[in-house]
């Protein structure tokens, strides 16, 4: 691929429900913000991409309502849309329409706004002669999946509530953050409701409503526009048979994303992640997630992953900072989750990562993570 | 600022859905109280239900494999949170039990409801048992759910 | 390289189409299937050759919540990267060249599919209109283009049966599996749907698949006429009908300029050998004509366009299989593809194709 | 095979601080609210956060109509008459229905908006426009 760059990012308050802003207002609040951090015009924007799950909030061609509000009005715009890669999806889409030659600048916004419909009944639509007479939403799913992995990897609850804990503990430092838990601990974790065995409530991500977007800027304009853009090293995508009985222990094997991590690394020069990444920003719905991606991302070998939380490997001080903004399990607007990984492992690069800044990062991973198995993975870098 | 308004729409929208002709022909099955599995060529995986198409080997899956409807949990949970039935509307309550099934005869495992509530008497590779319902129309819950032999 | 020209060459190597029909009886992924193993044929390759997928599909007309995944494994995504455009499939396509310009894939399968058949398609497009300002009025799609014909006919009396000419005539060339009007008079009497629009004016919307093969490498097989995919543009308009220019298409316009300025070329109709507008109203070719300068003097639609009927979603990507089909039999040097989706072509997208013997 | 299977999901669309003016002025004053721009000075109904023609931010609230002119209509064939009115004013058109039939509707008519008598804070709260005394202008 051509050489493209992240050179703005910007998100919204993320909440449980924005009830005091439309769609299209969520949107703006993102799109605009990344223009300012870009220190760009809204008409230096060549192209929009959009990120959403559209019946998630019932809708169909949702950037027809919101295309305005992204900048689009009159520009080319496109609407991704590939369940919780979405967003990252979009990312790659902005990269690919860039690199193309077709564009100099894109602006990417993903967002969601869950408090608008019912997202787990939402997840249910799918096949109607099958899942849906069988559905029990992403939480049931994820906690069959999980008992796979605990059974082969002897990972136990506790190492997943230190990730838990973890994830709430760096959201403090992240204002943008939909939960804000200070002084979470890993006995309250524990004593959590019990969603689906074994998962309890702050295993799991939150919804939220919210919006995040990046600006994508082709080689020599990203080298004008910004002091210390974040080069797209690589950008990896598979996807794996959408059935949940098909794909073996998939926790487990998640051949998608590694995979997907294997190519991307090959394509960023990359041999041993854990000593030559600085950051990762990673798609983690559900506490045990975290711990499958350690394995899959080649963080760590097989069944190491629980060693691997309890020696804080992976905290802010730790070799590797996993998720300094507090992960999916802190905010979760699905279409703009992704978007958020890579904006936030941007941010890291650009260096203006304030309070959650991981000193002197150069490079960042950035990962996105749906439907049951489906992966991309991205890294960036603080040069071409 | 005025009190932030919301606009309440109601989605009652159907749809008419045409199953694959293997799709059909599993339904078919059901309403006998028979399972059955594509085989695909390449690897020999046994699919149920059955696929239209070998994601792995890309070959359409034509050779058709009787399954019993007792099998092993591959996977399970026990659910605690109430679901919106998108079909009418109304909540499925909780708890209930959820498994991973994989059926002797298939190779793939099938999502469906334990009639087991208890976690304690839960494991992967418990032998499992359909329980189908009087009335069979052609459908996957023509098995109410799955029970656990003992 | 400055921006607004591809990086490298896109060629279009296979078609494959199921056609459109009132209602198919296979399932979606039966008909996908169907149509990406023609276009493999065609184009003489297999899965093992398409290093990337683009699909285009719109949950809600399929009753489905991320709707590729019930094709996934049909159109070989496993292992494999897949983007869905939830757009009209012509500009699924223009993403997928975008893609091989990029020189992140070599060879992208593009894959549309809808069967309106499913449900009622005009109540589900409700859902794409601002739910606060529009969507309670219980306006649709078919609402949006009555005002915008409604907006032309007004000082134009000979609209109506102008129109009907149009419908008639371009019926009249294209075989189909619809029983759609061909006779002007009939068409005339036939019931207003959204006055001025009259049920025979209409492209009737049925079910259909269409898949194509795009790649960086001129194809060899039929290395007679190789087709290139030259010029791509789209645009979004404003949403409301109230903020728009209601007797243009002001974003086809731009689309169609923006693909001939990556092709190289003047925007104007000169040039062009062959035009493929997806125009399911009669005004709308009226509308395409004053947007591109193309108009009666170049081809336009020999196989009737959208007219003898056709399938949401599928209708510009089969725009494509059409214009590059004739290209091969050496009908045409230079030809344009156009897609469009929202109300009254909010979205709209064009290619710019030619031939090179 | 067909199985014909239902979507039942209730939603809940916010309108955002712009749309929730617009409609409580609507629900509590009977008053058509839009947005005048500051940077290209076109009135925009109904009131928004932001101008769709050039992206300013910059709006100031004016009140429009709730007379008006209409730009274009069409006929459903169950009756229903669709319309988008340029409301006395306003510099875009408002997409709304035409009361009675729709039988004098040409471009140009004067027509004027009828507020429902049961207002809940929503676009139906104008229940459509009707010829407005004068006729066609």
């Amino acid at each position: 691929m051509n050489p493209v760059a992240v050179i703005g990012t910007g998100q919204t308050r993320h909440a449980r429900a924005r009830d005091d802003a439309s769609q299209p207002d969520l949107v703006r609040e993102a799109a605009a913000r990344a223009i300012e951090d870009a220190g760009i015009r809204a008409r230096d924007i060549d192209a929009v991409v959009i990120a959403n799950m559209e019946l998630f909030e019932g809708r169909a061609w949702p950037e027809l309502w919101v295309g305005e509000a992204a900048f689009a009005a009159g520009k080319p715009c496109l609407k991704v849309a590939t369940g919780g890669t979405s967003g990252t999806s979009g990312c790659i889409a902005g990269f690919h329409q860039v690199a193309s030659g077709l564009f100099d600048i894109v602006l990417v916004v993903g967002f969601e706004k869950h408090s608008e419909g019912h997202t787990q009944t939402g997840m249910t639509l799918t096949d109607p002669y099958w899942d849906r007479a069988v559905a029990s939403g992403a939480v049931g799913n994820f906690a069959l999946s999980v008992s796979q992995y605990m059974a082969d990897r002897g990972v136990t609850e506790l190492q997943a509530a230190l990730v838990a804990v973890k994830a709430r503990r760096n959201a403090v430092r992240n204002p943008h953050a939909h939960l804000q838990m200070p002084g979470i601990t890993v006995e309250e974790v524990l004593a959590s409701r019990l969603l689906a065995h074994p998962l309890r409530l702050l295993d799991m991500c939150p919804q939220s409503d919210g919006a995040c977007a990046i600006v994508v800027a082709a080689g020599e304009r990203a080298r004008k526009l910004h002091p210390r853009p974040a080069w797209v090293r690589a950008a990896a995508t598979r996807h794996e048979q959408p059935y949940i009985g098909d794909i073996d222990r998939r926790l487990v094997t998640m051949r998608t994303l590694r995979d997907a991590a294997r190519e991307a690394y090959a394509d960023a020069g990359i041999r041993e992640p854990l000593k030559e990444l600085d950051v990762a920003e990673i798609y983690e719905p559900v506490s045990y997630a975290e711990l499958a991606w350690y394995e899959a991302l080649g963080f760590c070998a097989e069944g190491e992953a629980g060693r691997l939380i309890e020696d804080g490997v992976t905290e802010m001080d730790g070799e590797l900072p996993v998720n300094p903004s507090g992960g999916v399990l802190s905010t979760n607007p699905v279409g703009a989750s992704g978007v958020i990984r890579v904006a936030e492992a941007a941010l890291q690069i650009h260096g203006r990562g304030g309070a959650r800044q991981v000193e002197g990062a150069r490079t960042a991973l950035a990962t996105g993570y749906g439907v049951y198995a489906w992966a991309d993975v991205i890294v960036l870098a603080d040069r071409p | 600022m005025s009190e932030p308004l919301l606009v309440p729409i109601e989605m009652d929208q159907s749809w008419r859905y045409a199953a694959t002709a293997a799709m059909a022909r599993f339904c078919a099955g059901l309403k006998e109280r028979r399972l059955e599995a594509l085989r695909c060529d390449g690897c020999g995986k046994r699919y149920l239900p059955p696929r239209p198409v070998c994601g792995n080997c890309h070959l359409a899956l034509r050779d058709w494999v009787a399954v019993r409807d007792e099998g092993r949990l591959a996977a399970w949970t026990v659910v605690h949170v109430p679901i919106l039935d998108p079909r009418s509307g109304r909540m499925r309550e909780a708890p209930y039990g959820m498994g991973l099934i994989r059926l002797d005869g298939a190779d793939t495992t099938l999502n469906h409801y334990l009639a087991e509530q208890n976690p304690a008497r839960l494991a992967i590779g418990l032998g499992v048992r359909a329980v189908w319902r009087e009335q069979l129309v052609g459908a996957i819950d023509d098995i109410l759910h799955f029970e656990v032999l003992r | 390289m400055t921006a607004g020209s591809l990086r490298r060459p896109v060629f279009v190597c296979g078609l494959g189409e199921t056609g459109a029909v009132p209602e198919d009886p296979r399932s979606i992924p039966e008909m996908v299937l169907a149509a990406v193993q023609a276009a493999y044929r065609d184009a003489g390759c297999t899965q093992a050759d398409v290093d990337a997928v683009v699909t285009a599909s719109v949950d809600l007309l399929d009753g489905l919540t991320a709707s590729n995944i019930a094709i996934t494994e049909v159109v070989d995504a496993v292992m494999k990267p897949e983007t869905r455009i939830a757009a009209d499939g012509l500009a699924a396509a223009l993403h997928a060249a975008a893609q091989i310009a990029a020189g992140s894939y070599d060879t992208v399968l593009v894959v549309a599919h809808c069967k309106a058949s499913m449900a009622d398609y005009q109540a589900l497009t409700r859902w794409a209109l601002d739910p606060i300002y529009l969507q309670p009025l219980g306006v649709d799609f078919l609402a949006c283009a009555g005002l915008q014909a409604m907006a032309l006919a007004e000082d134009d009396p000979g609209a109506e049966r102008r129109w009907a000419q149009i419908a008639a005539a371009r019926r009249s060339c294209g075989s189909s599996a619809f029983s759609g009007l061909c006779d002007v008079d009939r068409i005339l009497v036939s019931p207003l749907v959204a006055a001025p629009l009259r049920a025979g004016m209409c492209a009737p919307l049925g079910d259909a698949a269409c898949a194509v093969v795009l790649t960086a490498q001129a194809p060899a097989r039929s290395a007679a006429i190789a087709v290139r995919m030259a010029g791509l543009g789209w645009d979004l308009e404003r949403h409301s009908l109230g903020d728009r220019h209601l007797r243009s298409w002001d974003g086809l316009k731009r689309a169609f300029e923006r693909a001939c300025g990556t092709a190289g070329i003047e925007p104007t109709a000169g040039g062009f050998e062959l035009a493929e507008p997806s125009c399911l109203y009669p005004h709308e070719e009226e509308l395409f004509a004053r947007a591109t300068g193309i108009d009666a003097a170049t081809p336009l639609s020999p196989e009737g366009g959208l007219f003898p009927g056709t399938a949401p979603i599928v209708a510009g990507l089969s725009r494509l299989a059409a214009a590059a089909r004739r290209m091969r039999q050496g009908r045409a040097e230079r030809a344009l593809a156009h897609g469009a989706w929202g109300p009254a072509g909010q979205g709209q997208a064009v290619a710019v194709l030619e031939a090179r013997a | 095979m067909i199985r014909e299977s239902a979507i039942r999901i209730p939603f809940r669309y916010a309108a955002g601080a712009a749309g929730s003016r617009f409609l409580a002025a609507l629900r509590d004053q009977q008053r058509i609210l839009g947005a005048r721009c500051a940077a290209c000075a076109r009135v925009l109904v109904p009131l928004r956060a932001f101008c769709p023609v050039c992206g300013s931010e910059t709006l100031d609230t004016v009140e429009v109509g709730p007379g008006g002119t209409l730009q274009t209509w069409t006929t459903r064939a169950d009756g229903t008459v669709f319309a988008v009115i340029l409301l006395d004013g306003a510099s875009s058109g408002l997409v709304h229905r035409l009361l009675d039939g729709g039988e004098e509707a040409c471009c140009g008519l004067r027509v004027r908006a009828r507020f429902a008598t049961e207002r809940r804070g929503g676009i139906l709260d104008i229940a459509g426009f009707e010829p407005a005394q004068g006729g066609a202008t």
